[in-house]
């Protein structure tokens, strides 16, 4: 076959779903895993072969388009569903694919004994064929049919176990701040088609140059609504409350589509588009500010979480914060680098926090864990591997691409952006090691009923955190500092973002370039060390610090006086600070906007409700005043 | 005219379509008094067999263009395509009717032959190029809908609808009446070709009598569609009425309405568009504002597609503030649209309940998805296209209106647009949520589970999602009517 | 004066036909009075009594039903006046007319409007 | 001879005359009552016309405004007097039960 059937991609897993629709209920569990599965994983074959494929054609043409069917052409509209393989689908699509299909065969033992099992992998596989056709599109339209879909579908999964009040509540959250961000997505779609004429993306960047001035108020409107769009699928201020509560989904969903694929579909857009915000330096900038500030406020607020779950949801707003915060300084590649090597290692923590969830009963509370590295040794080794990869220890993967967005903000000349940055990769350690010694070391604080059901998960378990483990361990070799020409994975995505702006900074002189390396990984250090110290060494210290404040001077006549100052100095204000923001500023200004949007619109809705009176008289009235305003109206004309 | 002893045979398959719905709605009347039971299904199928003879009759001159009855009457591209929907909403109608009547003992004769009577008022507006034939089809579509809308005779909601319906329909049908006569005072004809010409003659926009007399025209037509301020009707009289002629007229007398409105705004309103931009904006901003929002705390759901329908009239206005051939197909296509997913969402509607029971709250439809999985999905499709969410045809619809909106330069409108069609999808998912994510607090809703009722749904999912893939398919049909108008 | 002539024996006939009729009339019809047929209106309004009470549903059907059929009679006479030059158009044409009215007719009929229990 | 717009003034009198009865009465029958004048004012203005400009038109359309007139008083009969049947009222601002 010489065309490289893209459209089978996400057909697999759709067709999945109508099997699962329709004989479902005959196939008993195991059939629907088989088959959900299966029809992932084929998806995962194929588009390893389409990538082959793509790989093998010349640099300068790697761009595979498939017009698989055209749903309406008028005049110059034309809508079709096309699909697109260039390197930067291809990433995306192997990451879905891939990732996808490693979190189903996880699904397979975690849902087992889910009445409504069944059901979970309906949602699962819908979810898969909606992201592919969002990241495979070949225009907005399409897109956007993807963009709802994955959106229709995580609300569902959030809600899986609607019958808990929070998971209803939670679904609803995430629904009404998605919608905000729909809003400007559309908007920002429907300006450009407006303006450009086209909403194909090799059509529409091909034009928008000539349309739009550089810097103009149209470009920069249009990219600022569709980063709106991006900061409601991504979880960015201001709109990301809804991704902690969102952890009332079951935990592999968690992981599929809170961590690894969905919320990444802003950055994925972000940076398709960006031959658009290269147009907009006002926009671009935005993003990266954007970015910066949610990275380092999300990783404040993971220091004080008490939820397994919440810790990684807080760490998964940051991440994205790194990613746009990439994006915004011009470096895409680094940021799509660092959402691939993020879905290898915050995929392990949440399979990995599912497995412990697993082991104990279903309990997520930190409080109540602890020792359990002797007892699940297979999840404590994963877990150990991907907390030092996000924390930015070398080699892991996590190290290459934080410290690869890190010099490229630095050579961009945004030096705050950087030193946020750093202090968040500080911050990260900190909270990553704090869940990782809660969880696994120090003494147990299980409940007797836990310690007393305490297993290592099943091998379908298993096996996708070893596989995930060993990506996140060596996924990040593909883009090794310091190389002639640009590492492998810049060199692979060189024909997409040829010519971006930020991409073709200078180059930094090694010595700042080691330098800058040195900084963020004693950055990572220094948080290992204080949750080390705080946690293991001195545990219980941050409790015991307000009494001890009263007897200063014997607190500087101790031995561990250095801990404790740093602790009174760092670490206890920013718990306080951490706790403070969680409380404040999350529940009271954020939710209460989005809550006082709605309020808002109940309060109108009362309003106008109360016009309609049920009296026939009132409505003759307000027809003929309608009538009379319009003929004064046009009597002024 | 002596000149015309006879029709000619072409111009007896163009009035096909009235010729069959007078005949059939006449039979009816007849067929009343020979013997037949409560459960009789005789009136239904002899609906059924006209309205498919009445379709089938327009089909076979669909291509030909005539003016008829001197020039009161046309046989066009706009009139085939409307005869075709009506006909549709008929159909599906009849169907959704067939065991609804028969359980809530309004299964009468009688009832279809309004049914029937209204059906052909809808194909009169639609064919009419005078505004003489455009009052008596709106008069002949309306007097049998006040009367279906009350057909619960002892039901005290139905009676009241009807009763507030009727009233304020006559209130407009004097404005409507009064305009015409104005406007004819003005051009001094009532046939729009003759007065488009008239004004292209002698600009009118000075003519305060043109312009009340437009002014009273768009107003009547305004109260048709449920344009806001002219709106308030609507709520009452869809909830008051028998939910299978709440769906027949939530489509059918909205569609009539805009093919009168479009007919106008491609010839008179046309040629003075620019003035009239400004108001019908406003309107239209209204339309759909005042309906999106009303329906957020609705908790009966045939009133909240009520106030649902009265903001997609809103969208269908922003395609005719566009204006020209490409608004008219752009409303022509979204009126198609969004008849069948409101037909099909009040057609569910009809199964709820047991005997002449009502089921019709939002909690009434708790856990209904997993109870019945197959109603489940199609309420779901439907609410997923009323929101406009792909893959459905209603978001193709959405996309095609804003996107000629745009064209026309309408930005702001847009703006709003796409600002409500976000804030629908809280309601219409609300009916969602009620089905898959909650429990039935008291006695689950039974359904009443019917063969014709049943296909009639099927029918229209099964279009929704059609239409969604296929859109171009419809779209093709929409502008080649509005091309072949005349 | 001899075009006043018609007018004259149009007056000499209406002026005979009154006569006759009433005159034919009181010479063979019976007399059976009851009370009913002594009241001033014969038609069931109480002549005494609160003048604002109500009327039986009846007398408003029979006046609507008298209206809608009467107004049809309207458009009679335009096409009475055109009949010449409409030809056998305008005969089929009003043939569908009275057709249409025809039905409602008979509807009426099987429906026992017209019967006054 | 009249001049056509002082039986267009007329015409306009009586409308806005049928308008207000619809506003400010509350029996349903007499509401109706004030719609028929609005329709009636419709004809005359049609009258006006056809005399000021010599056309039949307007004549004719006066038969058929009549036609449905009467047509829509069978119906609004029928439901008002049904309407009292059920409620022993005709006054409409009695009638709410669907409203909000």
């Amino acid at each position: 076959m010489n065309f490289p059937l893209l459209w089978i991609i996400p057909a697999l897993p759709l067709a999945a779903v109508g099997l699962n629709l329709l004989i479902g209920d005959r196939l008993g569990k195991r059939g629907t895993a088989w088959l959900a599965c299966g029809a992932v994983g084929l998806a995962f074959a194929f588009a390893v072969r389409a990538v082959l494929r793509l790989a093998g054609l010349p640099e300068a043409d790697r761009t595979i388009v498939e017009n698989a069917y055209t749903w309406m052409r008028v005049g110059d509209f034309s809508a079709s569903v096309a699909f697109l393989l260039d390197p930067l689908s291809a990433v995306m699509c192997l990451v879905v694919t891939g990732v996808g299909f490693l979190i189903h065969v996880y699904s397979v033992g975690y849902m087992a004994h889910d009445p409504s099992f069944r059901r979970f992998f309906l949602y699962l596989n819908l979810f898969m064929f909606a992201m592919l056709t969002l990241v495979l599109a070949d225009n907005f339209l399409l897109m956007f049919v993807g963009w709802e879909g994955v959106g229709l579908c995580s609300y569902l999964l959030i809600g899986f176990w609607y019958e808990r009040p929070s998971a209803a509540e939670a679904g609803k959250k995430a629904f009404v701040m998605n919608r905000i961000g729909d809003f400007g997505f559309i908007l920002g779609m429907l300006l450009l088609f407006a303006w450009a004429g086209s909403l194909q993306y090799d059509r529409l960047f091909a034009i928008a140059p000539h349309v739009f001035v550089k810097g103009a108020a149209a470009i920069t409107i249009a990219t600022l609504l569709l980063f709106l769009g991006a900061t409601g699928k991504s979880a960015q201020i201001p709109l990301y409350t809804w991704l902690p509560d969102a952890m009332e989904g079951p935990t592999p969903v968690s992981a599929l589509i809170h961590a690894a694929t969905m919320v990444t579909a802003g950055v994925y857009m972000v940076a398709r588009c960006h031959p658009l915000f290269l147009l907009a330096p006002a926009s671009l900038e935005t993003v990266a500010v954007v970015g910066a500030a949610t990275a380092l406020f999300a990783a404040t607020i993971g220091l004080a979480q008490n939820d397994i779950k919440r810790v990684l949801a807080y760490s998964t707003v940051s991440q994205l914060g790194y990613m746009f915060m990439a994006c915004g300084v011009g470096a895409f590649t680094a940021g799509i680098f660092h959402l691939m090597t993020h879905a290898f290692f915050k995929a392990l923590l949440f399979l990995g926090a599912g497995s412990v969830i697993h082991a104990l009963s279903d309990e997520q509370d930190l409080r109540r864990m602890g020792g359990l590295a002797g007892k699940l040794p297979w999840t404590h080794g994963t877990m150990l591997v991907a907390t030092l990869a996000i924390a930015g220890i070398p080699p892991l993967a996590g190290f290459f691409s934080k410290d690869e967005i890190l010099s490229r903000a630095f050579a961009s000349g945004h030096s705050g952006v950087w030193l946020v940055g750093l202090v968040g990769a500080a911050l990260t350690a900190f909270y990553m090691f704090r869940l990782y010694i809660l969880a696994f070391r120090g003494p147990s604080r299980l409940s007797h009923e836990a310690e007393h059901h305490l297993h290592e998960s099943p091998p379908s378990m298993i096996i996708p955190l070893v596989v995930l483990a060993a990506l996140s361990a060596v996924g990040g070799l593909v883009g090794q500092p310091m190389q002639e020409g640009g590492h492998l994975f810049e060199r692979w995505m060189r024909p997409v973002f040829e010519g971006a702006g930020g991409e073709a900074a200078a180059p930094l002189s090694p010595r700042t370039e080691w330098t800058l390396i040195a900084l963020s990984v004693a950055a990572a250090a220094l948080g290992i060390y204080g949750a080390y110290r705080t946690y293991l060494v001195e545990p219980g210290l941050a409790a015991r610090l307000r009494e001890r404040l009263r007897a200063f001077h014997q607190a500087v006549l101790h031995k561990y006086w250095i801990d404790e100052l740093y602790d009174a100095l760092v670490v206890a204000p920013v718990y306080h600070l951490s706790q403070r923001l969680w409380r404040f500023w999350d529940e009271r200004i954020v939710d209460g906007m989005v809550n006082g949007v709605a309020y808002t619109f109940e309060g109108v809705s009362a309003l106008l409700r109360l016009f309609q009176t049920g009296f026939v008289g009132t409505y003759a009235l307000f027809f003929t005043l309608g009538v009379l305003v319009i003929l004064i109206e046009l009597g002024r004309r | 005219m002596s000149g015309v002893p006879f029709l000619l045979p072409v111009d007896w398959w163009a009035l096909g379509a009235v010729i069959a719905l007078s005949g059939g709605a006449m039979a009816l009347l007849l067929l009343e008094f020979l013997p037949h039971g409560p459960e009789s299904n005789r009136a239904a199928l002899v609906s059924l067999v006209t309205l498919l003879a009445a379709g089938a009759s327009v089909f076979v001159v669909r291509d030909s263009r005539r003016a008829l009855f001197d020039g009161m009457f046309v046989h066009d591209g706009i009139t085939v395509f409307f005869t075709f929907l009506f006909c549709a909403i008929g159909i599906l109608s009849v169907l959704l009717s067939w065991d609804y009547v028969k359980r809530t003992r309004i299964n009468r004769t009688e009832y279809y032959a309004l049914l029937l009577s209204s059906t052909l008022g809808m194909v009169i507006m639609a064919g009419s190029n005078d505004l003489i034939t455009v009052f008596l089809g709106l008069e002949l579509m309306s007097l049998a809908l006040y009367v279906l809308v009350g057909f619960r005779r002892s039901h005290l909601e139905s009676n009241e609808a009807s009763l507030k319906y009727f009233l304020l329909g006559a209130f407009a049908s004097g404005f409507l009446l009064y305009g015409i006569a104005l406007l004819y005072g003005a051009t001094g004809t009532t046939n729009l070709q003759k007065m488009t010409a008239v004004m292209s003659d002698s600009p009118m926009l000075e003519n305060p009598l043109f312009v009340v007399g437009a002014l009273l025209l768009v107003v009547g037509l305004g109260f048709k569609v449920s344009a806001v301020p002219f709106h308030m009707w609507t709520p009452d009289a869809y909830e008051g009425a028998p939910t299978s002629v709440t769906a027949f007229m939530s489509a059918g007398a909205k569609a009539a309405g805009f093919a009168a409105l479009v007919r106008v705004g491609l010839s008179t309103l046309g040629a003075v568009r620019t003035d009239w931009v400004p108001v019908l904006s406003a309107i239209a901003i209204l339309t759909m504002t005042v309906g999106n929002v009303t329906a957020l705390l609705q908790n009966n759901v045939k009133r909240m597609l009520a106030y649902s329908s009265i903001a997609h009239a809103g969208y269908v206005l922003v395609a005719i503030v566009a204006g020209g051939r490409d608004g008219a197909s752009a409303a022509l296509f979204y009126l198609a649209v969004y008849s069948l997913m409101n037909l099909g969402a009040f057609g569910i509607l009809t199964l709820l309940g047991r005997g002449t029971e009502e089921r019709v709250l939002v909690s009434d439809l708790a856990g209904l998805g997993f109870r019945h999985p197959g109603l489940g999905i199609a309420m779901t499709v439907f609410m997923l296209a009323l929101g406009g969410i792909p893959p459905t045809a209603g978001f193709m619809a959405k996309v095609y209106v804003f996107g000629v909106a745009l064209k026309a330069g309408l930005v702001p409108l847009v703006i709003i647009g796409v600002l409500n069609s976000v804030v629908s999808v809280f309601y219409y998912l609300r009916i969602t949520v009620a089905m898959y994510m909650e429990e039935p607090q008291a006695e689950p809703t039974h359904v009443s589970w019917a063969v014709p009722g049943a296909l009639a749904v099927l029918a229209a999912v099964a279009l929704t999602l059609w239409w969604g893939v296929q859109a171009h398919a419809l779209l093709d049909q929409a502008q080649r009517s509005v091309l072949g108008g005349m | 004066m001899r075009e006043y002539l018609p007018v004259l024996v149009f007056a000499a006939v209406a002026v005979l036909f009154a006569v006759s009729t009433i005159g034919v009339s009181t010479i063979i019809v019976p007399r059976r009075s009851s009370a009913r047929k002594m009241a001033p209106y014969e038609c069931g309004v109480e002549p005494v009594g609160d003048a604002r009470q109500r009327f039986e549903i009846k007398f408003y059907l029979v006046a609507v039903l008298f209206i809608l059929f009467d107004i049809e009679a309207v458009f009679l006479y335009p096409w009475a006046v055109a009949f010449r030059q409409l030809g056998l158009y305008g005969l089929v044409e009003m043939g569908l007319f009275i057709l249409v009215l025809v039905v409602g007719y008979l509807y009426l009929l099987f429906k026992r409007a017209f019967d006054w229990n | 001879m009249i001049p056509a717009s002082w039986s267009l003034l007329l015409s306009a009198v009586v409308f806005t005359i049928g308008v207000i009865g619809v506003l400010v009465r509350r029996n349903a029958i007499v509401i109706f009552m004030s719609v028929e004048l609005m329709l009636n004012s419709g004809n005359l203005a049609f009258v006006a016309f056809a005399r000021q400009l010599n056309s039949l038109d307007g004549q004719v359309f006066v038969f058929f405004v009549m036609t449905v007139a009467a047509a829509e008083v069978a119906v609004g009969l029928a439901i008002i007097v049904n309407l009292f049947r059920l409620r022993e009222s005709v006054f409409v601002d009695e009638i709410n039960l669907l409203k909000g």
